[in-house]
């Protein structure tokens, strides 16, 4: 290899990687001073900044009655995933289950079904049950959508946990639940953690199955937003959508923090 | 108005019943249930703007005259209305149904007929089907930034929205075939009274001539909006009440009422609707003057009341109010479209992408 | 010369389950066997298939109270499957458990209060080694004063309080498998089940971790149950060794008998190194005598099972064989080789010869200072004495 | 030989139980409304195929399937080559700069993709960020077109993708043993014969994966194209929503669905078959 060909290939994986991170990053930072804009437009730069957008944010409720059902609807789903798809990683995992393979992709299913196929089946399934408009269809529909990003989270933990240190737990005479909660949910926080942030991201920013289960009750931001499009693209939601930014930034943050104090102790 | 609802509600309850007798809404609505406090109906809105409109100027004045609640619920397309009729589980009362949804609703059946004395309400600049009721006319036209194209420069009618070589640039679309069908035959000489039935082959020879000029095709308003106002587009179809709430915003745009398509929005009552009889009191209200007025002062609409257009025109806010008799405008013909709309939007998409 | 699982020949390779007591059958007398009231671990007649394949046939076994027992094999003998087996973590096919005298065959692995030591050590990696060590009595809810006390005891008995607080994995290996040992003692199970709990350590440590390990087994009188396929570690740590062989037992007996009087080719070629020589039985004056591509030689006086006419093995141990150069002949076996190569094993010098007929014989002896040397390509005889050789029945094909 | 490779840790009885309360809700939440689909497309008060005959017969049709493969693919294929040499560089990192690069990756998950794709225009419009640089540079006589095209739906649709397609590899890049590389590195390979020879090789059941994740979510995807994309970048889920919303035509809009499917399912096989792909399902 010549000399500059290598040195072409010593650069040529940070500079990808950085005007990668720089591309990813661009459309959510640019929301940050938009959301600072006067009001009425979606402008940047704005042409003077002001905290208008917040106040029309949180002095209507329409705006800050959906981004705290959504913050619900995300936190249900994100512990309902977890609830539903842990043991069932585990279990996978952890038995010989004939057809396991086959449950498998029934689970993976909702990750290769088109969101707008499973909006419609989802909408003629609730509204004769009389289901459509409640909390509990939305964070459950929600639910189905995050469950495969859990179980590839998870499941890339378990793989990565040895089956010894169980049977060591049972020999030493601990049940199987004592062993699940103390040796196996300990070692597997990353992933769950990274599975649940993946459930509360992906039910905060869904429309289209959100768009035809919510009614007045449940509308979410996305909804609200999407709906909002039709008439209007008020700048309002740059603002909701930087809350949202921050907001969740706070959270990684503070989950990484955890997971140092934890490492040191 | 909104305040201490109950005391106020018997007062506006006689009230009502005198603008019953006089005769924008049916007596026979009125009697029976209205009193009811615990009542409500559930009406569509379309989110944003528009549902805080709908529930200022009808919903609470509504409530607070009858004591019947309004819930107004977002997002009432069309697909949720066949799965609640369909399902025998409906749940909304009143659809805000544009002209393609009623007219493709009634093919459906899905309405409810309305009351023959709601059917039978005069003094409507559109008269009312049996199935669905005309509220009010929005108008499309064209939209241009001030600075960049300032007066002489840019097309007010529809022939200057399709003439490249007098104005050259870039135009913004919508990507619905209703209202952009119509603009090309105007735009290529046809007359606004002979334009149905609709010349299909024409304005599609006509929409080819354009589409090299065509630089986006918009699915909803605000992106109109903002491919002019962020420079991708120089000219765009679009809406007045948008372009000027953009306007108070302190963006340079502006629109023109020289020439418009004007299209209707209707109310339509969904088949099983539990709440037939308030539904149709709604409708009434919603049609009564002082409400079309201020209904179209606040969204800048055409009301369909033709006192209320009266009214309007004669106050010095009437600068919005397209004229219908000046034969330049076009009013949407929703039964025209209620029959060829699958047709027609199928071969305007495959042009589109084509 | 052949460690292929082959279906067994030895005739103490398995017992019918009726046969009683257990260990009636084995040849050997010195095992410090145990009638069945005071055995730790009785198996009998158990049997483990995995779909279809056996993986143990018919096993009988018996382990004493206080004894030090290795199951010892080649990969896929079954000594993991018979460990699994009694440890619970998978249930048989067919046959009967007890474990102290109680019956154990279907019994929950955490209910059955036994100890194990894994090969990878098996510490919680998210647990200090305190909460380690302390994570058994914890499950038995054991009071958190007791448990601090009784965890720093076995701490200091393997000589590692100091790292009470840190991670496994800032331990080195050697540390990490005492910690394991430790957690494993900490509630005195009466039997501990080790699974080759050496495997990962190198020579050294190994060697040091074989005597501590017996050192405890030795102040705990805890009975131990240890797998490994390292006769070396076998014979150095067992009271018993049970050699196994394609899911059956092969033999078993003290190191001492394993080595001098194996019962089969198996036996003979696993443990320690041998030179067979499988031939043909004939009558030769008073004794026997066996023919083979070697020669002819004089074999030791055996049972009745061999007789004139059969084929045998004779086994030859390379420390009891002779290399001379002819002129030192004696009366001894004999026959001519050539020497292909020595290897010199610090104390040890091998030996590697080649007969006419082309057999490699290997002989050992120990290394002396002022010897002759045997040079490579020396034309040289070897020998034994006959009562060193020892005769097996021949491998069945 | 491992004392619990071949042994169960839960019984199946035990593993049922816990898998079941999730089965349930697939059952319900999933399977149900798909079988509804796929009755849908097929009942009009009685059997029929006339929705398959109308599709089989529609130009529309072929040619926005068509345009959604296209677009899907070179999406997938530019995430691919973007997210390979990112994820390269993740795993390269100490644990704690990973952890933190990983949240760059992740922020765009952060903001909703509806405000993301203004943003976008904001950037790579006319007058957008982008090209004001450019003509700043040029004097003003460059210009790129770059949204209202299919430059712009794709550059929105990888803005979306990338990070799934990153994570997916980093998995499985973290997964690989360091000594490998170290290995081959003794026996004189050089960098790029490691990275063909042994890090690309382990990494595909990550590649697959991205691969897979990344072409059904873009099947899927229509409303970044539609806000950032041109005339002609019509996706077929765009076409699902015309037929469910616009013209009711439920029968049409599933038996689109149950083509997009099939397509979907087809591919995931195909591509499981690829050495490595068992991994792909992340669980087993």
């Amino acid at each position: 290899m010549t000399r500059p060909l290598r040195t072409a290939a010593v650069f040529f994986v940070p500079v990808v990687a950085w005007a990668c991170y720089l591309f990813l990053l661009l459309p959510s930072v640019i929301v940050f001073p938009i959301s600072f804009g006067t009001g009425g437009e979606f402008e940047f730069p704005p042409r003077a900044f002001s905290l208008e957008l917040y106040r029309q944010f949180f002095t209507d409720a329409a705006w800050w009655g959906a981004m705290t059902q959504s913050l619900m609807i995300a936190l249900m789903t994100a512990l309902a995933t977890t609830v539903l798809g842990l043991p069932a990683a585990y279990a996978l995992q952890r038995a010989s289950l004939p057809g396991a393979g086959l449950i498998n992709g029934f689970i993976m299913g909702p990750l290769l079904v088109p969101v707008i196929v499973l909006g419609l089946g989802l909408y003629l399934q609730f509204a004769p049950w009389n289901l459509l408009n409640r909390d509990v269809s939305l964070f459950l529909s929600h639910t189905m959508l995050a469950v495969p990003f859990m179980m590839i989270s998870v499941g890339a933990s378990l793989r990565h946990l040895d089956p010894t240190l169980e049977n060591a737990a049972l020999i030493m005479g601990a049940s199987k639940p004592a062993i699940f909660f103390k040796v196996v949910l300990p070692q597997l926080k990353a992933g769950i953690a990274a599975g649940a942030l993946f459930a509360f991201l992906i039910s905060f920013d869904e429309v289209i199955v959100a768009y035809f289960v919510t009614g007045p009750e449940t509308q979410t931001l996305p909804v609200k937003m999407y709906s909002a499009m039709r008439w209007e693209l008020s700048p309002v939601i740059a603002a909701a959508s930087t809350l949202v930014t921050v907001f969740s930034i706070l959270l990684a943050i503070g989950i990484m923090m955890l997971q140092r104090k934890e490492k040191q102790q | 108005m909104t305040k201490d609802t109950f005391r106020i509600s018997r007062r506006s309850f006689t009230k009502g019943a005198a603008v019953a007798a006089i005769g924008l809404a049916a007596p026979s609505v009125i009697t029976g249930r209205a009193r009811a406090a615990d009542k409500s109906i559930t009406v569509t809105s379309w989110g944003g703007d528009y549902h805080k409109s709908v529930e200022e100027v009808f919903a609470a004045p509504f409530t607070a005259e009858t004591g019947i609640a309004v819930q107004l619920v977002d997002n009432g397309d069309m697909a949720k209305v066949k799965a609640q009729v369909l399902s025998n589980s409906v749940t909304w009362d009143i659809i805000d149904a544009p002209a393609a949804f009623a007219t493709s609703g009634a093919k459906e059946n899905l309405w409810e007929p309305l009351d023959s004395t709601l059917v039978a309400t005069e003094g409507l600049l559109e008269k009312p089907n049996a199935l669905y009721m005309p509220l009010y006319l929005y108008s499309g036209g064209i939209l241009w930034n001030t600075e960049r194209h300032p007066d002489g420069k840019h097309p007010v009618d529809f022939a200057g929205f399709f003439d490249t070589e007098k104005f050259p640039g870039r135009r913004c679309m919508r990507s619905l075939a209703p209202e952009t069908l119509e603009a090309a035959l105007v735009g290529d000489g046809v007359q606004p009274k002979d334009l149905y039935p609709l010349d299909v082959e024409r304005a599609f020879a006509v929409l080819d001539r354009l589409k090299d000029n065509i630089s986006k095709f918009a699915a909803t308003t605000p992106e109109q909006v903002t491919s002019v106002s962020q420079n991708e587009a120089d000219f765009s179809y679009s809406y007045y009440n948008r372009v000027k709430s953009a306007q108070k915003s302190g963006t340079p745009l502006d629109f023109s009422f020289a020439q418009t398509n004007n299209s209707l929005d209707f109310f339509a009552i969904p088949k099983g609707s539990k709440n037939k009889e308030a539904a149709m009191q709604f409708i009434a209200f919603c049609l009564r003057q002082d409400r079309q007025t201020a209904w179209a002062l606040r969204g800048y609409y055409l009301p369909n009341t033709l006192k209320s257009v009266e009214e309007i025109k004669a106050s010095p806010n009437g600068g919005f109010l397209p004229d219908l008799a000046s034969g330049k405008n076009v009013v949407i013909n929703a039964e025209w479209w209620g029959d060829n709309y699958t047709t027609v939007q199928k071969r305007y998409s495959e042009w589109m992408i084509s | 010369m052949n460690a292929q699982m082959k279906p067994p020949v030895a005739p103490s390779a398995s017992s019918p389950l009726d046969k009683e007591p257990a260990l009636a059958h084995l040849a050997e007398p010195s095992t410090p066997n145990a009638a069945a009231s005071d055995a730790m671990i009785e198996v009998r007649g158990l049997s483990k298939l995995y779909n279809g394949v056996a993986a143990l046939s018919d096993v009988t076994l018996s382990v004493g109270k206080g004894e030090f027992v290795t199951l010892l094999g080649p990969s896929g003998s079954g000594k993991s499957t018979l460990l699994n087996l009694i440890s619970g973590m998978t249930t048989p096919t067919a046959g009967k458990i007890l474990i102290n005298g109680t019956d154990a065959t279907t019994l929950p692995t955490n209910q059955r209060g036994l100890g194990m030591v894994f090969q990878n050590y098996a510490l919680m990696p998210h647990m200090t080694v305190f909460q380690n060590i302390a994570f058994p009595l914890q499950v038995r809810k054991i009071g958190k004063d007791e448990i601090r006390q009784r965890v720093m005891d076995v701490l200091k008995l393997i000589q590692l309080e100091h790292v009470a607080d840190r991670r496994p994995r800032e331990l080195s290996g050697g540390q990490q498998q005492r910690i394991s040992l430790a957690r494993c003692i900490v509630y005195n199970p009466p039997l501990i089940l080790m699974d080759e709990p050496l495997g990962a350590l190198d020579k050294k440590l190994r060697e040091g971790m074989q005597l501590e390990i017996k050192r405890l087994h030795a102040d705990l009188g805890v009975t131990m149950l240890y797998v490994t396929h390292d006769q070396d570690e076998a014979l150095t740590m067992s009271d018993r060794i049970v050699l196994m062989r394609g899911g059956k037992i092969e033999q078993q007996g003290t190191p001492e008998a394993l080595y001098f009087k194996p019962q089969t080719v198996f036996s003979a070629d696993f443990i320690g190194s041998s030179n067979l020589f499988p031939g043909k039985l004939s009558k030769d004056k008073g004794g026997l005598m066996l023919r083979c591509a070697a020669g002819a030689f004089d074999v030791p006086a055996a049972d009745g099972a061999f007789v004139a006419g059969s084929a045998a093995v004779l086994l030859v141990r390379p420390e009891n064989i002779m290399v001379e150069t002819p002129a030192d002949a004696s009366g001894r076996q004999q026959i001519a080789a050539t020497l292909k190569d020595t290897v010199v094993l610090g104390g040890i010098v091998r030996h590697f010869l080649e007969t006419p007929a082309g057999e490699q014989i290997i002989a050992q002896e120990l290394n002396q200072p002022n010897r002759a040397r045997l040079m490579r390509g020396d034309a040289v005889k070897v020998s034994w004495r006959v009562d060193d050789g020892r005769l097996l029945p021949a491998e069945r094909a | 030989m491992s004392s619990a490779s071949d042994v169960s840790f839960l019984s199946p009885r035990s593993a049922t139980l816990l898998v079941a309360p999730l089965g349930a809700l697939l059952i319900l939440f999933f399977a149900y409304p798909l079988i509804l689909t796929v009755w849908q497309s097929f009942y009009e008060g009685g059997f029929t195929l006339r929705a398959y005959a109308e599709l089989a017969t529609s130009t529309l049709f072929y040619k926005v399937l068509r345009t959604t493969f296209v677009i899907s693919f070179t999406a997938t294929l530019v995430s691919l080559l973007i997210g390979y040499p990112v994820a390269l560089h993740l795993s390269r990192q100490s644990p704690r700069k990973r952890t933190f690069y990983l949240m760059l990756v992740m922020l765009p998950f952060w903001t909703s993709i509806l405000v993301k794709s203004f943003a976008l225009t904001v950037l790579l419009g006319h007058s957008g960020i982008v090209n004001q640089a450019l003509g700043f540079i040029s004097g003003g006589t460059i210009q790129f077109p770059m949204v209202f095209n299919r430059f712009g739906a794709i550059v929105g649709m990888i803005n979306y993708l990338l990070p799934f397609m990153i994570l997916s590899i980093l998995g499985s890049l973290l997964a690989q043993d360091g000594n490998l590389a170290r290995a081959a590195e003794v026996m004189g390979a050089g960098p790029f014969r490691i990275f063909r020879k042994v890090t690309l090789p382990l990494s595909m059941p990550g590649v697959i994966a991205g691969i897979i994740i990344n072409f059904t979510l873009s099947i899927g995807m229509y409303i970044t194209p539609a806000l950032l994309g041109g005339r002609q970048d019509m996706m077929i889920a765009n076409l699902i929503d015309f037929y469910t919303r616009q013209t009711l035509d439920w029968p049409m809009a599933s038996a689109i669905s149950v083509v997009l499917l099939l397509i979907s399912g087809a591919l995931v096989t195909i591509l499981g078959r690829v050495r490595g792909g068992a991994g792909v399902m992340g669980v087993a």
